[in-house]
């Protein structure tokens, strides 16, 4: 047993074990620190499929940035929030249960049947070793980035101009009159 | 070094996928249900980093590039918009959100 | 492999660049200018920005190829759907116009945020790479979020934004596998395949060298795809986010949403299925034939009952959406430009009805009942004919652009040996009629309520709007000619 | 030779329909108008009298005509004009022509000749009446629409003037419409008739399909080519037509009734012509009736009808229903004649039937009009004294009918009875003889009761004689009772011979039988007359009466009833069907059809209100709908796939 | 005066006046509207006038219309033209148009919309009977529907949302029906695909295609007729419509359906209508006999008119489908008769609601003291549509029955007794109305017929004696084009050349 596949047992566990962990943390701040765990894993299973930049992005960007926010938010929302174990919705619970299993089950048996149809015997990674080598992982990500992909590049400036505003937007603290107006919201609340 | 098929690592992405899923569908508070719809963007992830694999190219790794930014953007608006939320109903709770409906 | 800078072909995606150059100066401008003049420079600067985009759009007419290493096709396709967007967006911006103010919501982003979106909806319309049609769509969702939840102190805006929200990013998760999937199947995520290095053949390509029985992974992201873009598109089962978005969000918004998320959406929908996915129809086709059906009796059935015209309408964009997957299905010439026309028209018929509510809603949401229609004929007889006339257009009645649409698609299907499809369909729009009525029944054979007499009143803008839509539906009902052909000219890169 | 051209033939006969028409729409329009005019302010009633005119110069009109006839050679004596084309499509062409022969000559005269007497008196007897001058308009326009039905030259007129008169017998039985009676009387009449002119209508489509055309020319034609079962079916159907029109089992239910309406419109409509368009219109079609068995049916309902009227007279207390039944009787007798092929017999009788029965109505009518419309005979007697005219006029109406030689009843009766003895329809011929007898007994009851005895009438009216007008019309009629009968007299020309061409020479035993036969009927109209007078003159006759009751009762209770027919036919068929109809209005109309199309809509609605309830409202359970629907579709596409 | 295209100029003349009457015409002169309306339906009648003395009887095929090209792309164009039986169609609502007018005088309430949207309809009306490219058809017939459902459910009376709501949907279900069968048979044209009828006529079809096409129009007119089943829409659509609804509704539109039968579903699809003609018969004989069943039992003067429709319309389609030239031209004339009387009782029984404001047969009686004219009159259309000799009504009955006899022998027996029926439902209802003693004294004290009423309806009480003694002009006009469908129903076949391939075609 070589090591990638003791390291991928290890990462198998870690992932699975702890976004189904999520699952059952009544605290989001639990949840939010199971989901890091999980994101951790998967960066250890991108370096081990020769993805390092992404690896590395992956943990900076969203075991780092992302999920801090996250953590910002739950705090501003308070921390100490239970969240009831009850299921009000009837039927919520088995039918996402059940349909989440038939889903992946579907998926992976295509998934499956597809694997050696793509690539008989599986992943021709020498390829990508090769290209790991020369010109190197960062390299070769840059050049398609800045060759081919430019355009879905520069889109995703302008999706994150569109975040930026968006936010700017919602997070607008309320003018005068809107707090007039949001001050009767509540009488409606009363009565939902 | 690759003993491990690809179709394991496609095997813990389906899965995880599917736990976002269920996830998602689960639990009730706002953060928490789009911290699993996070967790099936990272399932994604890891299957185009295998696909990538697969076909012995980047072009996979690149496009998990582009997902993590749409993530980032995801994020921002939809936190934003779960305060308003909250600022609102001093609950993040989406069972309480259902004025609209029928 | 020497790195090869990408030539700059910008032809495919000038109108997009346009837009989002003219929003980031709008915002600037916002910023230092405030509340000076009375805000009559955004709508007129957007408008500009549209026109401009729209002539550059134009200007590429009969243009078939591929750019920037083949990301975008530019095509009459895309064209067509681009300026269609950007009438959508120009009616937008100046029924928004009036509407902000009378709710008391003048913020400089809004124009910002609708060209933006405009632009995500026109590079989703071009977009020749699963990647770019990804980033289109999440770009303009983003922004339909926020425009969605634009009315910041109302309840049912905020509620509106979560659920599109939440159910948004689901959805785009799944669409996102089903990337995944195609590039696992076939190795790119580009549709036509490019020449340049690093590239691989399109998924064209590997569908006409790879024997059928090696597409099964192709096939299951197939219907990763239908359920991405049939969220987008409000098709059942995955309309369910539509009532509760479109009664909550502001009206003008809710106009843009049902004509331009449709239109963007189909134009991907028309571009994967009838033009690339094609070879695959045997697989898709039967699913879709499923969805349209459910779609329109779904849409139409539910909408019998509703109180809220907002919410009616919703419904009845749903039952749309399943008339326009009949044009898919025939997943022919005449399908595809049946379902371009088609789209065209309803999204101007829409976007004056929902200019109409936006005018009869005032300040308060309670303005949206059908029971604030009461007799609406008797006082404002102009209004209450133009909203009639979308009425009756959206119930297919001759005469009126909706007719003609249907017409078309319906006529597609028949044409491709689906008379069964278009029978349910046609009986579809007759329960759909129904409801339509409803609302003539209200505005006509009611008396007005005393209360109602002070009803608020449009501003010029939206009554032009109104006007503008107005005309449209009915001159594109008699004389459709021209527009009919522009759609069937509308064909795809190669 | 001819005196006239064929083309004043035409305008002739055409202007003998034309002008009661023309009076009787501009009595309908303009009526009251006239009447407020200076002229009607003047002569009160002049429109009565205009009418009059119209009808008295169609008579001359019809003189002229039968005078140009008798002036031609027999063979020449069928003249057809054509007025205007009508109904003209593809094959079938009908127009509207006219026929000028022996048999339509002498049925004008009796109806205009009749219509004019009877125009008189009404001048006289509706003088008091509101509607004085519409009731003239109805009466002209029944006149036209007769008219038209005597002069048809093709079948489909005839019919035309057939609905016509049953039309003009409706509005006048209605005449009084404030009385429901008469509403119900006239709507009954009209119906019943309407179910007889649906067979006869019937009759008209064979005809025209078999012969292919309706032209009494070319019909009687080829009556004999078109093969007796056709024959016997449109006969029939075409009879069936005439029981309604003629009252004749079974459809005579309407007459009775019919007695409603103004006596002038019985004694004209219900006597003397319209209820004899049956017995015309099966003369004139002798042929297709020859052609087949028809005849015997005929026959057979003619002398039930004869003997059923009969009865219900005998025990009728009512003046004018008694006079009914009788005409329904009289009628049943022509018919019994056309069954024995004696056809100018029949229309022998016809006329001298027009004549006597007019009178009586009229004297009927005259008597009413003196004891205030009272109409039971057991509160009148001895009314000859108070009245002369009417009782003398009366009295030869009554012996006319009784058949006392040499009253024009004798000679039509006998005639009659002669010729079902030579057909040897001895069961016929003992059916028509024991009528006879009745019908001298229940007339000589009604006549013997009203006018001879003591005098007796309703208390607090003073009888008196009738005015002038009504006076000139019943001595002219009175005298052709009498002396009717010497039309057909053997001499110069006699009617049955007039009518040769048209309906064929009617046979009459040689040798002694036919004044054996003569002296048999005079013998039992002897006999009925005697008993009358047994039962209602003597001074022991309510003794006998009473025994004579005992032992008959049934019988008696029965015909007074009227045998119940009218219950039965509501029972068996009025009944039931406003059942159906109600069923199919309330229950299959409103239920079953409109519910079921209805409820498809409110199925719709009910389905929409439980399904929009899927829309919960949760974004959870819209995410869970929507994951449903994502396997759903892997799962199909899996599917195919494996 | 033929070298003006008379009858497109007759088709829209009443929309060019409505667009006038909505513009120009202010909403508080209701008297301006009023003359206005009878101008323009006048004038529309006299150019009528001129269709009908430029008609040529002898000519075969269409005649006096004009043809242009509209919709290229879809080879769709703008086709007019009459035959014999149009033209009376023509004439029949250019006739009473103006009528109607008069009586909608005693509408006061949004007159000028009113008056507009009747405008509309007549424009629509004449569009259907003239119209020979099915997009252009199709067209009209869907436009005529708007006008009429604001008719009834703005100026109607009780339940008349209800009603309009039932007229359109029933309406609506069966014409989307007909849309799809005529997309269908667009695409199955020979040659490139066309909507000009003319060039339809004969398009080779396998019978079953022809059968599902032939039912696909056969759902729109048979509601339109309407034809049992489907004819409950008509009392409440009858019922509550305004006057000039009615009249507008029974006069015309139920003709519309007919039409449509005689000109599209029998010429297009000959094989399937010779083939299902035992069940159009057997549908219209039960309609005769039902709807005069049901009609007998109506406590509304209305209802009982709206059913004796259903029962005289059956006698129209039994005509039109017996095959033979007789139950082709009587069908053709019956739907002019039908048109004139049950027009006139529509009149006289609006003329009564305002009198006394009830329908209801129970809250009369002995009007003819009061009301002698009224009286009189009624008696005279009812009379007319009891199908009396010597009126209109019989003429076309009998050519109908004549027909039905030679073609099916003694199924003529029931629809016969259609006749018996009528006289019975329609003397009862006389009865209870007019005749018998006052029971309610406001009976004794209403006025009878004014100068208008009588106004419109003298010419509609002229034609039916005219009709009725002299229908030759008549009858001449419509043989030739009768015969041709005839010929067409009974000869026309249409079937692939090559072997008839049975079940649905492409």
């Amino acid at each position: 047993m070589t090591w990638e596949q003791l390291i991928f047992g290890v990462v198998f566990v870690v992932a699975l074990g702890s976004s189904m962990a999520m699952l059952f943390m009544r605290n989001a701040v639990h949840v939010a620190l199971y989901l890091v765990a999980a994101q951790m894993a998967l960066a250890l299973a991108f370096l081990l499929q020769g993805a390092f930049f992404i690896a590395a992005v992956q943990i900076i960007v969203y075991a780092g940035a992302i999920m801090v926010l996250f953590l910002f938010v739950i705090m501003l929302l308070g921390v100490d929030k239970q969240e009831a174990l009850i299921e009000p919705l009837p039927a919520q619970r088995p039918l996402a249960i059940g349909l989440g299993v038939l889903l992946a089950a579907e998926i992976i048996y295509v998934a499956g049947k597809g694997l050696e149809l793509v690539t008989g015997a599986g992943a021709n990674s020498a390829a990508l070793n090769e290209i790991n080598q020369n010109p190197g992982n960062v390299k070769a990500l840059a050049r398609l980035l800045f060759s081919s992909y430019l355009l879905p590049f520069e889109a995703t400036s302008i999706l994150l101009v569109v975040a930026i505003v968006g936010v700017m937007v919602l997070a607008r603290r309320m003018s005068a009159s809107d707090l007039v107006r949001a001050s009767k919201n509540d009488e409606t609340l009363e009565a939902a | 070094m690759n003993s491990v098929g690809p179709g394991y690592y496609l095997l813990l992405s389906a899965l995880m996928f599917t736990v976002g899923v269920i996830g998602a569908l689960v639990r009730r508070n706002a953060i928490v249900i789009f911290m699993f719809i996070e967790l099936m963007l990272n399932a994604v992830n890891l299957a185009f980093v295998t696909f990538a694999r697969m076909h012995g190219e980047v072009v996979g790794q690149v496009i998990v590039f582009f997902v993590l930014v749409v993530a980032a953007a995801e994020v921002v608006v939809g936190l934003a918009i779960i305060l308003v939320i909250f600022r609102q109903r001093a609950s993040a709770n989406v069972d309480d959100v259902n004025l609209l409906k029928w | 492999m020497p790195f090869t800078p990408p030539d700059v072909q910008l032809a495919a995606i000038a109108p997009e660049i346009v837009l989002c150059v003219a929003a980031l100066v709008l915002l600037v401008l916002d910023g230092f200018t405030g509340n000076m003049w009375n805000r009559l420079h955004l709508p007129v600067l957007s408008t500009v920005a549209f026109g401009f985009a729209g002539w550059l759009a134009i200007d590429q007419w009969g243009a078939a190829e591929t750019q920037l290493s083949g990301m975008v096709a530019l095509d009459g396709f895309s064209i067509f759907v681009k300026v269609t967007l950007v009438v959508f967006g120009i009616l937008t911006v100046w029924c928004a116009r009036d509407h902000l103010t009378r709710a008391g919501i003048e913020e400089g982003e809004f124009y910002a945020l609708t060209l933006f979106v405009a632009a995500g909806m026109m590079l989703m319309a071009s977009a020749a790479d699963l990647i770019v049609m990804f980033l289109a769509l999440e770009t303009f969702s983003i922004g339909l979020y926020v425009m969605v939840g634009f009315r910041q102190h109302s309840l049912n805006s905020q509620e509106s934004a979560l659920k599109y929200f939440l159910l948004g990013s689901f959805s785009s998760a799944f669409f996102l596998l089903g990337i995944a999937m195609v590039y696992g199947a076939t190795g790119t995520t580009n549709l036509y395949g490019v020449t340049t290095p690093g590239a691989s053949e399109g998924v064209a390509h590997f569908l006409a060298t790879t024997p059928s029985s090696g597409l099964g992974l192709l096939v299951l992201a197939t219907g990763f795809l239908i359920v991405g873009l049939g969220f987008k598109v409000a098709a059942v089962p995955f309309h369910s986010w539509t009532p509760d978005a479109y009664q909550g969000a502001p009206s003008p918004v809710t106009g843009f949403m049902a004509a331009g998320s449709k239109l963007a959406g189909f134009a991907a929908i028309l571009r994967l299925f009838d033009a690339i996915l094609f070879p695959l129809r045997g697989d898709w086709r039967p699913i879709l034939i499923g969805i349209a059906v459910l779609t329109m009796i779904v849409g139409s059935v539910l909408a019998v009952v509703q109180e809220d015209l907002k919410r009616l309408l919703a419904y009845s964009s749903i039952a749309h959406a399943g008339f326009v997957l009949v044009g898919v299905i025939a997943a022919s010439d005449r399908g595809v430009s049946g379902s371009l026309f088609y789209l065209a028209t309803y999204g101007l018929t829409v976007l004056g009805a929902f200019a109409v509510v936006s005018v009869i809603e005032g300040r308060d949401e309670d303005r949206m009942r059908l029971s604030a229609y009461r007799g609406l004929f008797y006082e404002r007889p102009a209004l209450a004919g133009a909203l009639t006339l979308f009425m009756l257009s959206l119930a297919g009645v001759p005469l009126t652009s909706g007719f003609i649409g249907k017409l078309l698609v319906f006529g597609a299907a028949i044409d491709q040996g689906y008379t069964w499809l278009a029978v349910i369909g046609v009986l579809a729009s007759a329960i759909a009629a129904f409801f339509y009525l409803r609302v003539l029944v209200v505005m006509y054979m009611q008396e007005p309520d005393e209360d109602q007499a002070l009803r608020a009143n449009g501003g010029i803008p939206s009554n032009a709007v109104i006007a503008v839509t107005a005309l449209a539906t009915l001159g594109l009902g008699v004389v459709w000619g021209p527009l009919f052909d522009l759609a069937r000219d509308a064909t795809f890169f190669f | 030779m001819e005196l006239i051209p064929g083309n004043d033939i035409k305008v002739l006969a055409a202007t003998t329909i034309y002008f009661p028409l023309i009076t009787a729409f501009i009595l309908l329009f303009f009526g009251k108008r006239l009447e407020a005019g200076r002229l009607g302010k003047r002569v009160k009633g002049w429109t009565g009298w205009l009418a009059t005119f119209a009808i008295a110069r169609s008579f001359a009109g019809a003189v002229v005509l039968f005078f140009e006839l008798i002036s031609r050679p027999e063979h020449e004596r069928a003249i057809a004009v054509k007025v205007f084309d009508w109904i003209k499509v593809g094959g079938f062409d009908v127009s509207f022509d006219l026929l000028v022969d022996p048999l339509s000559v002498v049925m004008l005269l009796v109806v205009t000749g009749v219509g004019t007497l009877i125009h008189i008196y009404s001048t006289g007897y509706m003088h008091d009446d509101e509607r004085y001058s519409r009731f003239f308009a109805y009466m002209n326009l029944f006149v036209a629409s007769m008219l038209v039905l005597v002069l048809a030259n093709n079948v489909l007129l005839l019919y035309v003037g057939w609905e016509g008169v049953g039309l003009c017998s409706y509005l006048l039985i209605g005449f009084w419409f404030e009385k429901p009676a008469a509403a119900n009387a006239a709507k009954k009449a009209f119906i019943v008739n309407r179910i007889g002119d649906f067979a006869f209508l019937l009759g008209i489509f064979l005809l025209s399909s078999t012969v292919g055309s309706l032209a009494m020319g070319q019909i009687n034609a080829q009556a004999g080519a078109m093969g007796a079962a056709t024959a016997t079916t449109i006969s029939l159907l075409l009879f069936a037509g005439a029981t309604g029109k003629s009252a004749q089992i079974p459809l005579y239910v309407w007459l009775p009734d019919a007695m409603e309406g103004p006596t002038p419109v019985s004694a004209l409509i219900h006597a003397a012509t319209m209820v004899t368009a049956g017995v015309y219109m099966v003369a004139r079609l002798s042929p297709v009736f020859e052609a087949g068995d028809a005849l015997v049916v005929v026959g057979w309902i003619g002398a039930l009808t004869a003997l059923w009227g009969a009865f219900m007279a005998a025990t009728e207390y009512d003046i004018k229903r008694v006079l009914a039944y009788s005409t329904m009787s009289q009628l049943g007798y022509m018919f019994l004649a056309h069954g024995v092929h004696a056809y100018s017999a029949g229309i022998f009788h016809l006329v001298t039937h027009a004549f006597f029965k007019a009178l009586m109505f009229l004297g009927a009518g005259a008597v009413m009009h003196a004891l205030a419309g009272e109409t039971d005979m057991r509160k009148m007697g001895g009314l000859r004294k108070v009245m002369p005219i009417t009782g003398w006029t009366f009295m030869a109406g009554w012996l006319a009918i009784c058949g006392v030689i040499p009253f024009a009843g004798f000679f039509s009766k006998d005639a009659i009875l002669a010729s079902a003895w030579h057909e040897h329809q001895y069961a016929l011929w003992s059916i028509g003889v024991l009528t006879a007898a009745l019908t001298a007994f229940y007339m000589s009851r009604l006549y013997l009761r009203v006018f001879e005895g003591k005098l007796k009438v309703p208390e607090g009216v003073h009888a008196h004689d009738a005015p002038w007008t009504m006076a000139a019309a019943l001595v002219p009629l009175a005298v052709l009772a009498v002396v009717g009968g010497v039309i057909n007299l053997p001499g110069t020309l006699t009617l049955e011979h007039f009518l040769e061409p048209v309906v064929g020479a009617s046979h009459v035993p040689e040798g002694i039988t036919p004044w054996i036969l003569a002296g048999a009927a005079l013998a039992v109209a002897a006999v009925g007359i005697l008993l009358a007078r047994a039962l209602y003159m003597t001074r022991s006759s309510n003794v006998r009466r009473r025994e004579l009751y005992q032992r008959t009762r049934p019988l008696v209770d029965a015909a007074r009833n009227k045998f119940y027919v009218d219950e039965f036919y509501g029972r068996v068929i009025v009944m039931p069907g406003k059942r159906l109809a109600q069923f199919a209005a309330t229950v299959v109309d409103a239920k079953i059809i409109d519910g079921f199309l209805t409820g498809i809509g409110r199925a719709t609605a009910g389905f929409s209100e439980g399904f929009r309830r899927v829309q919960t409202g949760y974004v959870r359970s819209y995410a869970l709908v929507f994951l449903f629907g994502a396997v759903a579709i892997l799962s199909i596409l899996v599917l195919r796939v494996s | 005066m033929s070298d003006l295209p008379m009858l497109d100029i007759a088709i829209f003349i009443p929309l060019a006046g409505a667009l006038l009457l909505a513009l120009w015409v202010p909403k508080d002169k209701p008297d301006i509207a009023r003359w206005a309306a009878l101008a323009i339906t006048v004038a529309t009648f006299a150019v009528s006038l001129f269709v009908l003395f430029d008609f040529d009887a002898a000519a075969p095929g269409f005649q006096l219309g004009s043809e242009a090209s509209w919709i290229p792309q879809w080879s769709i164009g703008y086709v007019t033209g009459i035959d014999g039986i149009s033209l009376w169609m023509v004439m029949l609502t250019t006739f009473l148009m103006p009528l109607g007018v008069l009586a909608s005088w005693s509408i006061t309430a949004r007159v000028k919309p009113y008056f507009v949207f009747l405008l509309i309809l007549e424009t629509g009306m004449l569009g259907v009977f003239c119209a020979l490219d099915l997009f252009l058809f199709y067209l009209f017939w869907e436009v005529t529907l708007i006008p009429m459902y604001f008719l009834i459910g703005i100026w109607g009376y009780g339940r008349r949302v209800y009603a309009s709501m039932k007229f359109f949907l029933f309406t609506l279900v069966g014409s989307l029906l007909m849309l799809v069968a005529i997309l269908f048979l667009y695409f199955a044209a020979t040659g490139n695909p066309t909507f000009d009828y003319r060039e339809l006529l004969g398009t080779p079809l396998t019978l079953g295609t022809q059968r599902l096409l032939f039912l696909g129009f056969f759902a729109s007119f048979a509601v339109k007729v309407p034809l049992f089943p489907l004819h409950t829409w008509l009392p409440d659509a009858h019922t509550e419509a305004p006057t000039a609804g009615s009249v507008m509704l029974a006069a015309v539109m139920l003709k519309m359906g007919v039409y449509g039968l005689i000109r599209f579903a029998i010429p297009l699809f000959p094989d399937a209508a010779r083939e299902l003609t035992p069940m159009v018969v057997a549908l219209a004989i039960i309609g005769i006999v039902y709807g005069a069943a049901v009609a007998m039992m109506q406590k509304d003067l209305k209802r009982l008119i709206a059913y004796s429709s259903v029962a005289h319309l059956g006698f129209v389609v039994l005509g039109v489908f017996v095959g033979t030239s007789a139950g082709m031209s009587g069908g053709v004339l019956q739907m002019v008769n039908h048109g004139l009387s049950t027009g006139a009782l529509f009149m006289l029984v609006g003329a009564l609601y305002e009198r006394r404001h009830t329908r209801e047969i129970a809250d009369f009686g002995g009007l003819a003291r009061s009301v002698p004219v009224m009286a009189g009159i009624f008696l005279f259309v009812a009379l007319s549509s009891i199908g009396l000799p010597g009126l209109n009504g019989f003429v076309g009955e009998f050519l109908i029955l004549l027909g039905t006899f030679t073609a099916f022998s003694w199924w003529v027996i029931p629809a016969a007794f259609g006749i018996v029926l009528a006289a019975i439902y329609l003397l009862w209802a006389y009865q209870r109305v007019f005749q018998g003693p006052v029971t309610n004294e406001e009976n004794s004290s209403i006025v009878d017929l004014r100068w208008r009423e009588l106004g419109m309806l003298a010419p509609v009480l002229a034609l039916i004696v005219v009709i009725g003694m002299y229908p030759k002009p008549f009858l001449d006009r419509i043989g030739p084009a009768a015969d041709r469908v005839v010929i067409q129903l009974k000869e026309g076949s249409v079937l692939p050349a090559s072997g008839v391939a049975e079940g649905v075609g492409p």
